[in-house]
């Protein structure tokens, strides 16, 4: 026998899940105009794979195959790597990421809604530790004056590693801006001196800056459209600006402006569709908050400080960690209860 | 070597003082623990954990020597209930040991002689009867252990199911089939 | 109150009785075992020095003839360490020298490396490092043999200027993408050598016996 | 020790209460060192070797020792075993002593040392006890070689590499390339991979006792048959 | 001041105990069913690790020195032994629960391997007696924090849909391994 | 006009409500064949006081309450009772329940009518009326109208839900457009019973023509009750809701409105008042409106117990009608068969079928979004307590306050996944329920397992007394006897005579305790409650008896399947 309600308002998940990937429309759109359309590739091939690897997980699971398929969540994460990882990368890198970030990171934790990591970044991580040397090789904008490829070159370079005759990796290829800064810093350089190089615009490195802010529009959709709550970007953003501020104002030759942070790596990106993650960030509103300054933190701190040229990746996966606990301790005051007391 | 065993020795008695004055300190009576086991047992005293009533089997958990999933009356529930208390993992029943569905003695009093050897083996005082009379069970008591079923000995002690009424009906867990919708 | 003590005293002697027994077993297992663990290292120090070093280049014992180096700030080591001295007859034939480059990818490289009298290099090792596998880590000789680029160099060939990766203009190769690691490797050999320069005259003079406590 | 006791700690050791899938103990030498097969191998049988030794020691002392001093005796027998053994392969296998480093003392601490000595050992005679300790050691060395085996072929495409640590120079030949011009995949010796691949193999496990299960129970259901037709 | 700072974040963060440097796995694993467990658990480990990297300093320097090297283990083990004892018997007089809970891990806290490795690494690092108490005390903190963090997924995960073979310790582990990813961004803060 | 407040969360579903009100109240006729279940409010069934076969006036008491959440049960009309039995009645279980068929005679013959004049009567005196009159709820809960006067605690403010929150309903809003003089002067009622002086009566504003007829019901009435015109949004009719956003006082959780001075009532139920006091009339009727998949979709007046084929009949269902749900769309359940009778608590019938409310699609797993949260009005987090409720993990279920959950569907109605969420509480609520009930039958099972060890313990100790006592008489008895042998050694025959007495002396008392331990053993410590069930359990015992009878072996349980 059915239980009430016996309406609902028609929502339903792969709308969600498809306003958000047309969400990103605007950051791909800007990235194929200044980077070529490498990355279209990439997005293909991860989704490719993505798609293939949920549905073989669902029937080693025995789940029915057809809504789960449909819900684009998989696509999403799909895309989500590919936009992660440098466009020129070899074919088998998306592969790779995608195909452990679904089966492992999502289909062992029981699928979609069960896992407590984000799978797209535990792609991406499993792909800079493992391979760093692909994972680092970012192809420079088109815009810079460097020879650039046919798409037959392309294709058969991310194929099959080969380039046209006379044609030099290192000419295609550059260390990201942020990569750049910490490696120039490195090296006894001030940050306006590195900033001056022509691989860097007006804020942030040149063309990705672009890049950034269409994902940044995007957002500001998902934003509006109530997809994403404000409490993360908002915190998120929020920390990554006050942090980078103070140590730029107390140190300006070692440290980047705010500007700079917010429109370089996966800053934007993270804040608008990685970081909301419903599955993976917490639910209540203060825990929400939380969660996005402890990632603009941990972001910061590993930019500034870390191994790793970007940190939006690895400081997502270890504030999921926090997620259950974030959880459980902001549970918010219900109807009738004056202040929740402590759960524990 | 002298040096080194000097020091061992040294160390050694230190800590073994340490040790044998604290063994008497903190010594501990009783088991705090058993109470709690017992206190999530069903109470059914049926003794089919292979334990004479439930403390018994408490006190036979808390020292470690039985298993957690003897008791069938508990049901999974009660393991569960166990593995969390003691923090271990939770184990399903074993072959022998599967829970039946829950049910209350009726006694046929047609039959019955009044022997009294149900009141005898009872072990919540839920049949009421004297001597050559009627026995009666109260249902509300009754916690449906069977052990007054063997001892009849004209057999008219029965056990029924708890049937289902409004009274006790509870909402199913939702299943709904995930149906391919084209 | 006697129960107490006597449980104390009776468990102490328990223990010490089992302690005993350990320690002896343990001592006698130490000096039984000693010489060959002695042995066993140097033969593994002399075996890292015959790659720098061609054993029938010098005659005496490497192991004996050994200089205890202060901690400086050219070599990178923040405590004394141990240069062993090959000679031939009475002629020096190269220092071994350790050094550290502090500004690796992730944290120090500590190096060995041979230097001749004429401050040519005879070879250069990385011992230890945290350099990323698969990126950085060509630096080992177990993985590539880039560091043997550094055969045969010295300060007189090159200028300072030479000493760098392709990429900043100098005449080192390098793996694309992972410039951090050869350029601290790189780094330090050039100090290393320029510490030589510094102290050419008293390193080949020997301290008599290696002293205890010295770093291994 | 009758044949079928010995089958049951044999079964007990190696698959049902096996050390490093079922009881979770001893996992940082089997997840810390498990990033070569020969490395694995190694700790595995120097854990062995500790194991059936301080099981037969600890069961022929069991009665002597009170109750407060137990795990101090316990754990002195067994660091003594675990110093010997490590001064042994300082001695004669520098280089594999330099490579599993801290593991080879950290013996000591490997859980599941102790917990044999104490769980069987303190409970039963010499000789029972000893094979217990070895069986034990057995079965965390099959998962050490099975782990190891994995986390080398994944991570660099080879097995057996680091064999001359063992065997000296001319073993450098022994090593197999499983997988020519591979290009490694790092993960899987790192740590995370160790992790990963022992939740695999555990999972492997289960799904092998899952079947078994499933087989066990249809089974006897066409045995039962004829039976429940006469009655 | 800074130096300290850093052994702490060092040993909490980059080089978790658990995580990164793979020791003191077996509570990890066996005693975080339950996040009130876990958090007890840490406790008495980060008691038991602070005191025992403590007065294994005083130990090795004031009783071994370099001659005795060779007893460093079995002298550190038996102090450990005793302080565990000692903290089991307190914990079995003053809380019962606690004690069946910590099981059997609570003597095993004595071969968690992380009591004894902390005090090993020291005499590696050559540490300082206050440089040894702050590197128990980090390790002793980031085996709890690690801990805690996995309590709370694994009474999360209880509810999930994992697949039949995956369900209990298989899980954790894969969960464990995602997390030790995790850490790994740390890695290069401190060098 | 007081400042309104307002809460956290709610809806907006389409409100379907122009569809009934286009036409005035319809008096149901008569129907056949009255089905009157004894269990219609909250709280003990009823029990039946009268025969079958016997002939009943309307109004006639036919179930009188048992115990103190009770309420009494009428005959809606007059007639014959046919049949007192199991019927399937309107529950989601689809489960039987004790009716009494009334098959009218079409005289409507009311019985006895005691109209009052509350205004000299006591709260108490008012409250022993409604209960007479089976006065319950008419808002949904059905709890005994009564109950809710009689509180402790002063009762300051008086709440009047006419809000009606649910899609598709109006029998409050037409109950309102057409009565509301005699829900003013119900309203009046229990103002006066309860004490209070201030009246809210909170409206919703897609109800203006009930508002104005409100008023001017008011107007003319000259009482100071005020109509609040409250934003139309689901679920303000909840109680608790409705306080809060006319009063801004949070009823605590766990707690009843009048542990804050205030009490609320359903309009019909304070129009049902109005009628029980001064007409006299028991609760035989009731205003349900029967829409949806309907030609005529309106509100009725009809009596307890009409089938609502009956009804629907009236409105002419449309062909693809498959299905009807009693209640709202939201909180409704759907009918186990469309002949059940009507109850007090039915305020809506909706003929459903999938074009109006379409299946919803298969649940997919929650994505934590949260919009539940957000439209939960309890500010409860929907989506824990699913995953708690979906993997039986109830104790968290219960630390996340899963009895704070009204169960008004809000969440389910948003959630993007389809997940039948309500399902899920009630599944939770209904386990955590039998569980404490498991866990008191526990614990009680535990204390007469312990006395009776201890009865045992006392018993053996008794009787080894006893033993001793004997023995020791018998050994004084031997001594006497001696003594008596040794005084009179010449006298054998006296000797014998007695020795012989002291035997019977013995064999006496032994045979009185023998009598002794015949009386009934085990039933010194019952209750009188203990007794009277034993009594009832002999009763049914014979019934059950006869049953068993009538069916013959087929009953017995079938031992051979346990035989291998
Ligand atoms: C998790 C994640 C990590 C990323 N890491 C970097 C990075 O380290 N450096 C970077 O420049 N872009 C990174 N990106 C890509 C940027 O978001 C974006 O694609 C970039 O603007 C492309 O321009 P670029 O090639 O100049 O970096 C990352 C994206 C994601 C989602
Ligand atoms: C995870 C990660 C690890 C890296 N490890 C090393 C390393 O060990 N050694 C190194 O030289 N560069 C390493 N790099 C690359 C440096 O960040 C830097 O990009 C590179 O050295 C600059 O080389 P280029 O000047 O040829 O672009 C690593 C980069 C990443 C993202
Ligand atoms: C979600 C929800 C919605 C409700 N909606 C209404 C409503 O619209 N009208 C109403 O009178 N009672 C409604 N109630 C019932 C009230 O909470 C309350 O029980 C009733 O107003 C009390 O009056 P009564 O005892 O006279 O029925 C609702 C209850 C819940 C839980
Ligand atoms: C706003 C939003 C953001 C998302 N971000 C990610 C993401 O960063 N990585 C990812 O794998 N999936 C993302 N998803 C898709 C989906 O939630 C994810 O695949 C689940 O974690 C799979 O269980 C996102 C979905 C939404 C609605
Ligand atoms: S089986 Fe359960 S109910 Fe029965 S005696 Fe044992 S513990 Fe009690
Ligand atoms: S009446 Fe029978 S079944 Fe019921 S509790 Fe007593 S002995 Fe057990
Ligand atoms: S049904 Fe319960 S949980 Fe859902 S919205 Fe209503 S009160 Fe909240
Ligand atoms: S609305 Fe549904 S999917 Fe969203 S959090 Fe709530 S239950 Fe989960
Ligand atoms: S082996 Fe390290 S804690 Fe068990």
């Amino acid at each position: 026998m059915l239980s009430s309600p016996f309406i609902a308002r028609p929502l339903s998940v792969d709308r969600i899940m498809r306003r958000v990937l047309y969400a990103l429309l605007p950051g791909i759109a800007l990235y194929v105009w200044y980077f070529g359309p490498a990355i279209l590739v990439s997005i293909a091939l991860a989704a490719t794979t993505a798609l293939a690897t949920e549905a073989l997980m669902l029937k080693l699971r025995d789940r029915p195959v057809r809504p789960f398929l449909s819900d684009y969540s998989a696509l999403l994460t799909g895309v989500l790597i590919a936009l992660s990882i440098p466009p020129f990368a070899p074919w088998w890198l998306p592969v790779v990421g995608t195909a452990f970030a679904i089966a492992v990171a999502k289909h062992l934790y029981g699928g979609l809604g069960s896992n407590p990591f984000n799978p797209a970044m535990i792609g991406y991580a499993v792909l800079i530790i493992s391979f760093p040397q692909e994972m680092t090789q970012w192809i420079s904008p088109q815009g810079m004056g460097h020879s650039v490829l046919s798409y037959g070159e392309q294709l058969r370079y991310v194929f099959s590693g080969v380039l046209p005759a006379g044609m030099q990796l290192d000419a295609l290829t550059m260390s990201t801006p942020l990569d750049t800064l910490k490696t120039q810093l490195q090296l006894g350089m001030t940050v306006s001196d590195i900033r001056d190089l022509p691989i860097y615009g007006r804020l942030a490195g040149k063309g990705s800056e672009m890049v950034a802010a269409g994902f940044a529009l995007g957002g500001l959709y998902l934003l509006i459209a109530r997809i994403i709550p404000w409490q993360l970007p908002v915190a998120f953003l929020g920390t990554l600006f006050a942090l980078s501020g103070v140590f730029h104002l107390i140190d300006p030759a070692h440290y980047a402006p705010p500007l700079f942070h917010w429109f370089s790596g996966a800053a934007m990106i993270g804040a608008f569709f990685i970081l909301t993650d419903p599955i993976t960030s917490p639910t209540t509103a203060k825990g929400r908050i939380l969660f996005g300054i402890g990632a603009g933190v941990l972001t910061f701190v590993i930019r500034a400080y870390g191994g790793f040229p970007d940190g939006v990746a690895f400081a997502t996966i270890l504030m999921n960690m926090c997620v259950p606990l974030i959880d459980v301790w902001t549970q918010p005051r219900i109807f009738g209860k004056k202040k929740k007391e402590s759960k524990r | 070597m002298i040096t080194a065993l000097w020091i061992m020795i040294a160390l050694a008695a230190l800590l073994g003082m340490i040790l044998g004055y604290a063994s008497i300190r903190f010594r501990v009576e009783g088991n705090p623990l058993a109470e709690k086991i017992d206190a999530v047992l069903p109470q059914t005293q049926c003794g089919q954990c292979g334990y004479p009533g439930c403390k018994p089997y408490a006190d036979a958990i808390a020292k470690g020597e039985a298993d957690i999933n003897l008791c069938p009356p508990g049901g999974e529930e009660g393991i569960h209930k166990l593995a969390e208390l003691l923090g271990v993992e939770f184990k399903p029943f074993g072959e022998d040991a599967q829970p039946k569905p829950k049910a209350v003695a009726f006694i046929d009093e047609q039959t019955c002689i009044g022997c009294t050897l149900c009141i005898q083996a009872c072990p919540v005082d839920a049949i009421a009867g004297a001597a050559k009379q009627m026995h009666t069970i109260i249902a509300a008591e009754c916690t449906g252990c069977e052990l007054c079923v063997p001892p009849c000995p004209v057999d008219c002690i029965s056990m029924l199911p708890i049937e289902e009424k409004l009274t006790n009906w509870k909402w199913r867990y939702p299943v709904y089939e995930l149906r391919q919708t084209s | 109150m006697k129960r107490i003590a006597r449980s104390t005293l009776q468990t102490a002697v328990n223990l010490v009785f089992f302690a005993i027994i350990g320690t002896s077993i343990l001592s006698a297992t130490y000096y039984l075992t000693h010489d060959t663990i002695v042995a066993t290292v140097k033969k593994a120090k002399l075996k890292l020095v015959s790659q720098l070093l061609p054993p029938d280049s010098y005659d005496n014992d490497i192991m004996q003839d050994i200089r205890i180096v202060a901690a400086d700030e050219l070599l990178g080591t923040d405590e004394a360490t141990q240069a062993h001295i090959a000679r031939r007859g009475d002629q020096p034939v190269a220092v071994v020298l350790e050094a550290i480059a502090p500004d690796g990818y992730s944290g120090k490289i500590e190096l060995i490396m041979s230097i001749h009298p004429d401050g040519s290099l005879g070879g250069v090792r990385v011992v230890n490092h945290n350099e990323t596998p698969g990126l950085g880590d060509y630096i080992d000789i177990a993985k590539h043999d880039w560091i043997t680029t550094f055969d045969g160099r010295s300060r007189s060939l090159f200028k300072d200027a030479d000493w760098k990766v392709r990429k900043d203009g100098g005449v080192f190769e390098h793996m694309a993408g992972a410039t951090v690691s050869p350029r601290a490797v790189i780094k330090a050999v050039n100090r290393a050598l320029q510490y030589f320069e510094a102290h050419r005259d008293e390193l080949f003079v020997a301290d008599v016996k290696p002293e205890k406590g010295a770093k291994k | 020790m009758t044949l079928a006791e010995m089958k049951e700690i044999a079964y007990n050791g190696m698959w049902k209460q096996n050390p490093g899938l079922v009881q979770l103990l001893g996992l940082c030498p089997l997840l810390a060192v498990s990033n070569t097969l020969v490395n694995a191998v190694s700790l595995g049988i120097a854990t062995t070797l500790v194991m059936t030794l301080s099981s037969a020691t600890v069961a022929p002392i069991r009665s002597y020792v009170p109750n407060e001093i137990r795990i101090p005796v316990f754990v002195l027998i067994i660091a003594v075993l675990v110093t010997v053994v490590q001064y042994l392969m300082n001695a004669y296998l520098y280089g594999l002593y330099i490579v599993l480093g801290i593991f080879v003392p950290l013996i000591v601490t490997n859980c599941i040392v102790l917990a044999r000595a104490e769980s069987f050992a303190s409970k039963n005679p010499v000789l029972p006890s000893a094979f217990d300790g070895m069986m034990m050691g057995l079965g965390l060395t099959a998962v050490l070689a099975v782990l190891g085996g994995l986390r080398e072929i994944v991570g660099k495409g080879t097995l057996l590499s680091g064999i001359d640590l063992l065997f000296g120079e001319q073993a450098k030949a022994w090593v197999i390339p499983i997988i020519p011009d591979y290009h490694g995949f790092l993960l899987a010796i790192l740590p995370p991979g160790a992790f990963i691949g022992l939740g695999l193999i555990i999972a492997a496990k289960n799904w092998l006792d899952q079947r078994a299960a499933k087989k066990i129970s249809s089974q006897p259901a066409p045995e039962a048959l004829p039976e429940a037709a006469q009655g | 001041m800074t130096d300290y700072l850093l052994i702490l974040i060092g040993t909490v963060f980059v080089n978790n105990i658990v995580m990164i440097k793979i020791l003191g796995l077996c509570p990890f694993m066996g005693v975080s069913k339950k996040l009130e467990t876990s958090l007890s658990m840490g406790a008495a480990t980060t008691f038991v690790l602070t005191i025992a990297s403590g007065s294994s300093y005083l130990v090795n320097h004031y009783l071994l020195g370099p001659d005795l090297a060779y007893l460093t283990t079995l002298s550190f083990i038996v102090v450990i032994a005793a302080t565990v004892q000692f903290t089991e018997m307190v914990v079995k007089k003053t809380s019962p629960v606690l004690y069946q809970v910590l099981g059997i891990y609570l003597p095993l806290i004595t071969t968690n391997c992380a009591v004894l490795g902390i005090p090993l690494l020291n005499v590696q690092a050559k540490h300082n007696f206050i440089e040894s108490l702050l590197f128990g005390l980090g390790g002793a903190v980031g085996f709890t924090l690690v801990m805690v963090l996995f309590a709370g997924m694994r009474e999360r995960l209880e509810g999930a849909d994992v697949p039949a073979v995956f369900r209990g310790t298989a899980i954790a582990m894969v969960t464990a391994g995602l997390m030790s990813l995790a850490f790994m961004g740390f890695s290069g803060l401190v060098k | 006009m007081s400042k309104l407040h307002s809460f956290h969360g709610g809806i907006h579903p389409p409100t379907h409500k122009k569809e009934s009100t286009q036409s005035p109240i319809m008096t149901a006729p008569l129907p056949a064949q009255l089905i009157i279940p004894f269990r219609q409010h909250a709280g003990e069934a009823a029990k039946p006081v009268v025969q079958v076969g016997e002939r009943v006036l309307k109004g006639q008491l036919i179930g009188e309450p048992v115990g103190a959440i009770s309420s009494s049960i009428h005959a809606p009309t007059s007639g014959t009772i046919t049949a007192i039995e199991l019927q399937q009645v309107a529950h989601p279980s689809a489960l039987p329940d004790l009716c009494a068929t009334l098959v009218p005679d079409g005289l409507d013959e009311w019985g006895v009518r005691q109209p009052l004049s509350y205004r000299q009567l006591s709260s108490v005196e008012l409250q022993k009326h409604l209960r007479r009159c089976g006065i319950v709820g008419m808002g949904g809960a059905v709890f005994p109208s009564d109950m809710k006067l009689s509180h402790p605690v002063v009762v300051n403010t008086l709440i009047i839900n006419g809000a009606e929150c649910e899609p598709y309903i109006t029998c409050d809003d037409m109950l309102m457009r057409e009565r509301a003089e005699g829900i003013v002067r119900g309203i009046e009622i229990l103002r006066h019973a309860l004490g209070t002086d201030a009246v809210l009566i909170g409206i919703e504003d897609n109800k203006p023509q009930a508002i104005a007829a409100m008023q001017r019901a008011i107007d003319e009435s000259s009482h100071p009750f005020k109509v609040v015109v409250v934003p139309t949004l689901y679920p303000g009719g909840s109680a608790k809701h409705l306080i809060k956003v006319l009063t801004g006082v949070e009823v605590p959780s766990g707690k009843l409105p009048t542990d804050v001075g205030v009490q609320c009532f359903n309009v019909a139920t304070a129009y049902t008042v109005h009628r029980a006091v001064e007409h006299g009339e028991a609760l035989v009727s009731r205003v349900v409106t029967v829409t949806g998949n309907v030609e005529h979709a309106r509100n009725y007046e009809a009596l307890i117990g009409t089938p609502f084929s009956d009804l629907v009949a009236l409105s002419l269902p449309k062909a693809d009608t498959d299905r009807y749900i009693m209640g709202g769309p939201m909180m409704g359940v759907e009918l186990p068969a469309v002949n059940v009778p009507l109850v007090k608590a039915s305020n809506c019938v909706i003929a459903a079928s999938d074009a109006l409310f379409p299946p919803q699609p298969p649940a997919m797993p929650c994505i934590r979004c949260t919009r539940c949260a957000q439209a939960c009005p309890a500010e409860l987090q929907p989506q824990d307590l699913y995953w708690f409720a979906q993997s039986d993990n109830f104790g968290k279920a219960l630390e996340y306050d899963l009895f704070d959950c009204i169960e008004c569907g809000a969440c389910a109605y948003v959630c993007p996944s389809s997940i039948p969420l309500v399902q899920y509480y009630r599944y939770a609520k209904s386990e955590i329920r039998a569980r404490d009930l498991e866990k008191r039958a526990a614990d009680l099972a535990r204390e007469r397992h312990d006395f009776r060890q201890f009865r045992i313990e006392r018993e053996k100790q008794e009787k080894a007394e006893r033993l001793a006592q004997k023995e020791r008489a018998a050994a004084e008895a031997k001594a006497a006897a001696a003594a008596v042998a040794a005084a009179t050694p010449a006298d054998p025959d006296a000797d014998t005579d007695d020795t012989q007495q002291i035997r019977i002396d013995a064999a006496l008392a032994r045979a009185k305790e023998q009598a002794a331990a015949a009386t009934p053993k085990n039933t010194e410590t019952l209750t009188p409650e203990q007794r009277a069930e034993i009594e009832a359990i002999e009763a049914r015992r014979a019934k059950i008896h006869d049953l068993a009878a009538d069916a013959g072996a087929d009953d017995e349980p079938p031992k051979n399947s346990q035989g291998n």
